[in-house]
């Protein structure tokens, strides 16, 4: 079995068994809003996995993408919230605009090939600003009245609120990261990491790096506004300030980091630890706490696991697995808490503590035990690429 | 006609000229040697040849086609390939992936897998399947500048360019890269070398082509060339600069 | 090889989550979130849950199982320079409740959650408390955008939904939504005109106004009616009682250099201004006022910070509206003084600098008085019933007297709204006259 | 007419408390290769701890600065310290910085809370005033922000132009390598400069302390001047931000009395993004260590 079919058919799985959640949440009589919690890390999923595929596979590092996603809601607030469009119809016009948006800053900023990393991200961090204040001008758009998204209804085959939000967000999210994987192993994502490594020479080596580079952001542009067209509902009430704001693009970055940027998953793995964990510190009171750490996560990540934590889950799955089981079937047994997000969030806090351990001084302390460790990333990467 | 036909190519850096109407004709299947003291504008001519820069003037006609205009990525596609003097590999790939990454690209397009597959053989024809699949941090200068060449033939090219392959390597070292570059014109890619290394150029090159400062002082074959005064008072200027 | 390694890894997880969720049933996942209860009320050490309920010298000890009230608020974000009030006024509220004997003989429990002034995590926090704390009651967070993606939630579960500060009135239908800023259902057009009235009681009435209004919903709302209808607001109000407006100017929320409106506003030279501001806004247009030597004849501003606004030099007359404030006659009532002392010291705990009782914080004692009323009134802990009390028999509120709920005004009542004013340092309450404080009337212009 | 003639004014003054809060920034982008988004937290943290000062022990605030800027000095080179160790190429210094950026945040907020602080004019003696010129008005605080930022702008292109230290920044930000092979110790400059820079940040603070009321939202709407500020100045470019300051502020300044005040941040950005296009080694091309 190749390793393309073995991952497709893992999305298949992993997609049925999600999509048939909320029916399982009933039978089971689990709370609602692990539904809820679901779709939220979905959402988180989509936009780091979107961010990554232009930051994490062509090294342009991008802080726009508050602005796709506000083109996104904006497009639907206004379609659906001021002139009554379906959402349905509404939600792709925002990803098709994001699109739009995305290519064309490459096409300015791209064709300027002086130009720097740091440049590109800024200008990118401007777009964000420039987006906001013509909301704020335009009328048509905001006018800085904002916009009530209670009123637009969703088609009944969706299910009643929460599973229509839960359904959509899901494949808005599994199209996102079947975009990601596909990339990733493919020529394109791999003129990407020439490009990302050293784009002169890429260019040298015949990669058609400024066409590769708008797909990536195209790409990026257009899941972001996708899914951020399905979550004006989730918002209810959409103004200037609360959609570009810092908080999109500085989760993306968090997320992606923390997961690792040079893997399809990581930014998956990144957003489903970052956002359990901001939600259960938040529900256990600790606010203010809760930012100090994001913060601190951000630091001392950067600086210690530069591969990212997926791939230590990878080079440790065994471990990685023995504590995630071992810390939550002790929390079910003993019963330290009925919430299964709480005891999944506890397991993944002692988990990614362990994986923290730098990998010389785990590999003294493993003396070979489980059959991690493995060769480095790279060879790891290709050998899916090859097989 | 010949493969590669460069008419009055000029490059200028704001004031300084660095290419001054140069012309130059590489035909099929020789091994063209292309000498000059620093500064004489031999690695500007090879990054305008391969796209690296955009001439300011004159015509590159490459197998009948004029490629003056082309990008980088474009003169990969119709068969012309490089290498670096100071190695620069995808750092962030191993080897074999380095190969296989060219091979997707470069002349004409493959898949990943086959990329996989096709990646070994330039491994071993230059003798690094043994580092194939170590991070490149861990190669030699030696085995780095072997892989700029598996590199750039994995992208098969029709004529490459050698930029000071053997700067920086032991006369041993040298020997095996000059026996390699002959194993390449053997397989019938046509070749520019840029040298320092006189030695070398002349037990390699079919032909000899002198730049100094910007311009062509003198062309033949290696005797003769080197033993044109002009050439021997700009390489003993050059000497006399530099001491 | 890695590949189905990482897979395996994935698919175990799931899984397990599965099994963990079969045994673990989620119910009662009451001990888990206890802590934020009184996290929450940590703030006020004095009142701290805990010792409020071992108070012995309470008149009845409240016994049984907690009812568990819940609730976000923007205790951080850009919302939370108000938000703590309604922490602080609503964590007097339940240590005061449990004092005397809790709700239906039960102790009272906050499970306050942070919604970080984000709309969507209202959204997900009342979802949570509902459905995975199972709370009994809840009442509404901080700021527009946070009550209405709550209310939405509350009213899928068909929960009461008491909530203090939502600015845009006419986006509520939900019959079950008790509002507690008595600014009727069309603030737009009474608000002004209780401020104009105001103004004109002074015996003089101003020929030309200006408007500066900031980009915020709240805020546009007031000044120029609902969107996408012609009802109009303030400004339309002013021309119609003939005021010429010389001056509108709308500035975005996030602004920080206010010389350039200063400098419109003295070009313009209204006899008044009407400031559509929120939080400090006022205050630095005063500073850029003064800087360029102008003070305006006459201001106004919406909802402005009140404690910066008294330090501002040459604020002295600008007018406002509110609900309460501690002076006479409104401290009348001995209760009223009594809670006002409670909030005072609590707001001091929080670190809140101007800790007087005004709007904001007699609109979150009133919402909670709904939610007791409510249970008590229906004698039992049923959303219907309850909100059917409420509808039937409004409430008897200590900040704004007895009030009862219009259903046909989406359950709004009779806007309630005073005009306040700097006077001498301090606000008093100047119009309408059977509110203001004793020997203290409308300066208009200012002296 | 006066109102244009006013706004230019206020938009010069404006423009440079901009530029002074530009500086640091761009000194450490452009001489160290670090984008160090805390600078808006340290200016913010500055202005709070003016503030807290002053009405404390009630003193003049702009005394204040005898306090604050050695502080941050030290603040800066312990971090530039630390941030060495770390060894940060510019993307990575851009998420570290953005870490701290955010823990100082949530500092700033669990200590003065999110609410609304100013220094009272009973201590504020600059609250308000300002100088008259026929009858153009120049406002104390930002006249007084305006006279540092020059001052500071004008010394430090000095500094950077003549001096020994100006050399070793400039030979540091060139090539750190060749910087040591003539003796210089790159570390010791780049603790310095990081230093001189937070300590600019710092004096920024004490004025912004004197002219506003602080919230711990006013770092993030900074973003949308200081960026566009350093990029048109030129990175590393004191005079260059000071000019870039001065123009940005009479822009956004013509630009709200004209257009209206919500105009002004898209003025602003127009004038960034064309910039970034255009100048992207900024417009104003007079010497700059970078």
């Amino acid at each position: 079995m190749t390793s393309r079919a073995r991952v497709l058919s893992g999305f298949a799985v992993f997609g049925l068994a999600l999509f048939f959640f909320p029916a399982f949440q009933e039978a089971m009589e689990l709370p609602r809003f692990y539904v809820i919690f679901l779709l939220s890390i979905f959402f988180w999923i989509a936009q780091a996995s979107s961010w990554n595929i232009l930051t994490g596979f062509s090294g342009y590092f991008s802080f726009g993408q508050g602005a796709w996603f506000g083109i996104g809601v904006y497009s639907v607030a206004v379609l659906a919230g001021k002139h009554g469009w379906p959402f349905i119809a509404a939600v792709p016009v925002g990803g098709l605009l994001a699109l739009v948006g995305g290519l064309a800053l490459g096409l300015v900023v791209f064709r300027l090939r002086m130009l720097g990393g740091e440049i590109f991200a800024l200008t990118t961090l401007a777009i964000a600003f420039v987006l906001a204040a013509l909301a704020r001008l335009t009328s048509a758009i905001d006018g800085g009245t904002g916009t009530f998204m209670t009123g637009t209804p969703i088609p009944e085959f969706l299910g009643e609120f929460n599973t229509a939000m839960y359904r959509m967000t899901l494949v808005v999210m599994l199209l996102t990261v079947l975009a990601a994987y596909l990339i990733y192993d493919s020529r394109l994502g791999w003129g990407l990491f020439a490009i990302r490594d050293d784009e002169a020479v890429a260019g040298g080596l015949g990669i058609p790096a400024f066409r590769y580079k708008m797909v990536a952001l195209g790409v990026n542009a257009f899941f972001a506004g996708l899914m951020g067209g399905v979550w004006a509902l989730q918002i209810g009430f959409v103004t200037v300030e609360e959609v570009f704001n810092i908080r999109v693009p500085l989760f993306v970055i968090l997320m992606s980091i923390l997961g690792g940027m040079r893997h399809w998953m990581g930014p998956v793995v990144g957003a489903i630890i970052i956002f359990t964990l901001s939600d259960r510190l938040n529900s256990a009171g600790l606010t203010d706490v809760n930012q100090i750490i994001i913060g601190s996560l951000l630091v001392i990540l950067t600086l210690a696991v530069k591969e990212g934590i997926y791939m230590r889950m990878r080079d440790r799955w065994l471990t990685t697995l023995i504590s995630m089981v071992g810390v939550m079937t002790i929390m079910a047994v003993f019963g330290l808490t009925t919430s299964l997000i709480t005891g999944f969030a506890v397991a993944m806090v002692v988990t990614v503590t362990i994986l923290l351990v730098p990998d010389r001084l785990w590999d003294r302390v493993r003396r070979g035990s489980d059959g991690g460790g493995g060769p480095p990333v790279e060879d790891g990467a290709m050998a899916e690429a090859g097989r | 006609m010949s493969l590669l036909e460069v008419t009055s190519v000029t490059k200028r850096f704001g004031g300084i000229v660095a290419l001054d109407g140069v012309d130059i004709s590489i035909e099929e299947g020789e091994i063209l040697g292309l000498v000059g003291p620093n500064g004489s504008g031999k690695s500007t001519l090879i990054n305008v040849l391969s796209g690296f820069y955009a001439a300011d003037g004159g015509e590159v006609v490459f197998d009948g086609e004029d490629v003056s205009e082309m990008q980088a990525h474009q003169l990969a596609a119709v068969g012309i390939a490089r290498t670096f003097q100071i190695p620069r590999p995808f750092d962030t790939m191993t080897p074999r992936e380095n190969v296989a990454v060219s091979y997707m690209f470069g002349h004409s397009r493959h898949s990943l897998v086959e990329a996989r597959l096709a990646a070994q053989e330039w491994l071993d024809f230059t003798g690094l399947a043994r580092v194939a699949d170590v991070p490149v941090s861990e190669l030699t200068l030696h085995q780095l500048k072997f892989l700029e060449l598996a590199r750039a033939l994995a992208t098969q090219p029709k004529l490459l360019l050698l930029d000071e392959v053997l700067a920086g390597l032991n006369p041993s070292e040298i020997d095996e890269s000059v026996e390699m570059i002959r194993r390449i014109h053997a397989q019938g890619v046509t070749i520019l070398v840029v040298e320092h290394v006189i030695r070398a150029v002349m037990a390699l090159s079919s032909r000899l082509v002198v730049l100094n400062q910007g311009a062509v002082i003198s062309e033949g074959d290696p005797e003769t060339v080197m033993s044109d005064a002009a050439v021997v008072t700009a390489y003993l200027g050059d000497r006399g600069r530099s001491a | 090889m890695k590949r189905n390694r990482s897979w395996r890894l994935l698919a175990v997880f799931s899984v397990l989550a599965l099994v963990v969720a079969a045994c673990g049933d989620g119910d009662e996942g009451g001990d888990t979130t206890a802590p934020p209860g009184t996290e929450a009320t940590d703030d006020t050490e004095a009142t701290d849950d805990t010792e409020a309920t071992d108070d012995t010298e309470a008149p009845s000890e409240p016994t049984g199982d907690p009812i568990r009230i819940g609730g976000s608020l923007a205790l951080t974000g850009f919302l939370s320079a108000t938000a703590v009030i309604h922490e602080a006024v609503g964590n007097v509220f339940v240590d005061r409740i449990n004092e005397q004997g809790g709700l239906l003989g039960r102790p009272v429990e906050w499970v306050l959650l942070d919604d970080e002034s984000v709309p969507e995590n209202s959204a997900a926090a009342y979802e949570r408390l509902i459905t995975e704390d199972e709370v009994d009651l809840v009442i509404g967070p901080y700021g527009t955008g946070n009550i209405t993606s709550a209310m939405a939630v509350a009213e899928r579960y068909g929960y009461v939904f008491p909530h203090h500060t939502a600015s845009l009135t006419y986006a509520y239908n939900y019959q079950c939504h008790f509002s507690s800023w008595s600014t009727g259902l069309h603030p737009n057009i009474t608000n002004p005109n209780l401020v104009y009235d105001a103004v004109e009681s002074s015996g003089n009435t101003p020929e030309t106004i200006g408007f500066v209004i900031n980009e915020f919903p709240g805020t546009q709302f007031i000044a120029y009616g609902e969107p996408g209808t012609d009802e109009g607001g303030a400004v339309a109000q002013a021309e119609e009682r003939g005021y010429e407006v010389v001056l509108e100017v709308d500035f975005p929320t996030a602004i920080t250099d206010w010389a350039p409106i200063a400098e419109s506003v003295a070009d313009a030279d209204p006899d008044f201004l009407y400031i559509g501001g929120l939080g400090v806004n006022a205050s630095e247009l005063i500073n850029a006022m003064n800087a360029i030597d102008y003070s305006p004849r006459g201001m106004f501003t919406q909802w402005p910070a009140p404690g910066p606004l008294l330090q501002t030099d040459g604020a002295d007359g600008i007018m406002s509206v509110t609900i309460f404030e501690e002076h006479p006659p409104f401290t009348d009532d001995p209760e009223a003084v009594e809670v006002a002392a409670l909030i005072n010291d609590a707001l001091a705990d929080a670190g809140v600098p101007y800790t007087k009782v005004e709007t904001q914080a007699a609109a979150s004692w009133t919402a909670w008085e709904y939610l007791q009323q409510a249970a008590e009134g229906a004698g039992s802990l049923d959303q219907q019933e309850m909100c059917d009390y409420l509808v039937e028999n409004g409430a008897q509120t200590l900040f704004h007297g007895d009030i009862e709920f219009y259903p046909d005004e989406q359950n709004y009542f009779e806007d309630l709204s005073k005009v306040k004013q700097v006077q001498d340092g301090e606000w008093y309450v100047v119009y309408p006259e059977e509110f203001a404080a004793p020997d203290r009337g409308v300066v208009y212009p200012r002296g | 007419m006066d109102l244009l003639v006013q706004g230019i004014v206020t938009g010069v003054l404006i423009g440079g408390l901009y530029a002074l809060m530009s500086i640091g920034l761009s000194l450490s982008w452009g001489a160290l290769k670090i984008i160090n988004l805390a600078h808006f937290s340290f200016i913010l943290l500055s202005a709070y701890l003016v503030y807290q000062l002053a009405i404390s022990f009630s003193v003049n605030p702009l005394l204040l600065t005898l306090v604050v800027v050695p502080l941050f000095f030290v603040i800066g080179a312990l971090m530039q310290v630390l941030i060495h160790r770390a060894k940060l190429d510019e993307f990575k210094s851009l998420i570290v910085t953005f870490g701290l950026f955010i823990i100082l945040q949530s500092m700033i907020q669990t200590i003065w809370s999110a609410d609304f602080r100013r220094i009272g004019s009973e201590v504020n003696v600059f609250e308000g005033g300002s100088i008259r010129l026929g009858d153009i008005t120049l406002p104390y605080p930002v006249l007084l922000a305006f006279i540092a930022s020059v001052a500071i702008a004008v010394a430090m292109s000095l500094v950077l132009s003549r001096t020994y230290f100006g050399k070793a920044v400039r030979a540091v930000a060139q090539d750190a390598e060749m910087a040591r092979a003539f003796g210089i110790d790159p570390n010791r400059v780049a603790v310095l400069l990081s230093g001189v820079a937070t300590a600019i940040s710092a004096l920024a603070g004490v004025f912004i302390a004197i002219g506003q009321a602080l919230w711990p939202g006013l770092a993030v709407s900074w973003f949308g001047i200081v960026f566009p500020v350093v990029i048109l100045g030129g990175l590393g470019n004191t005079m260059g931000a000071l000019t870039a300051g001065v123009m940005v502020g009479v822009a956004a300044g013509v630009a709200s009395v004209v257009w209206g005040p919500i105009s002004a941040p898209l003025v602003t950005f127009v004038i960034l993004i064309a910039a970034l296009l255009f100048r992207p080694h900024g417009l104003i091309t007079a010497r700059s260590v970078a």
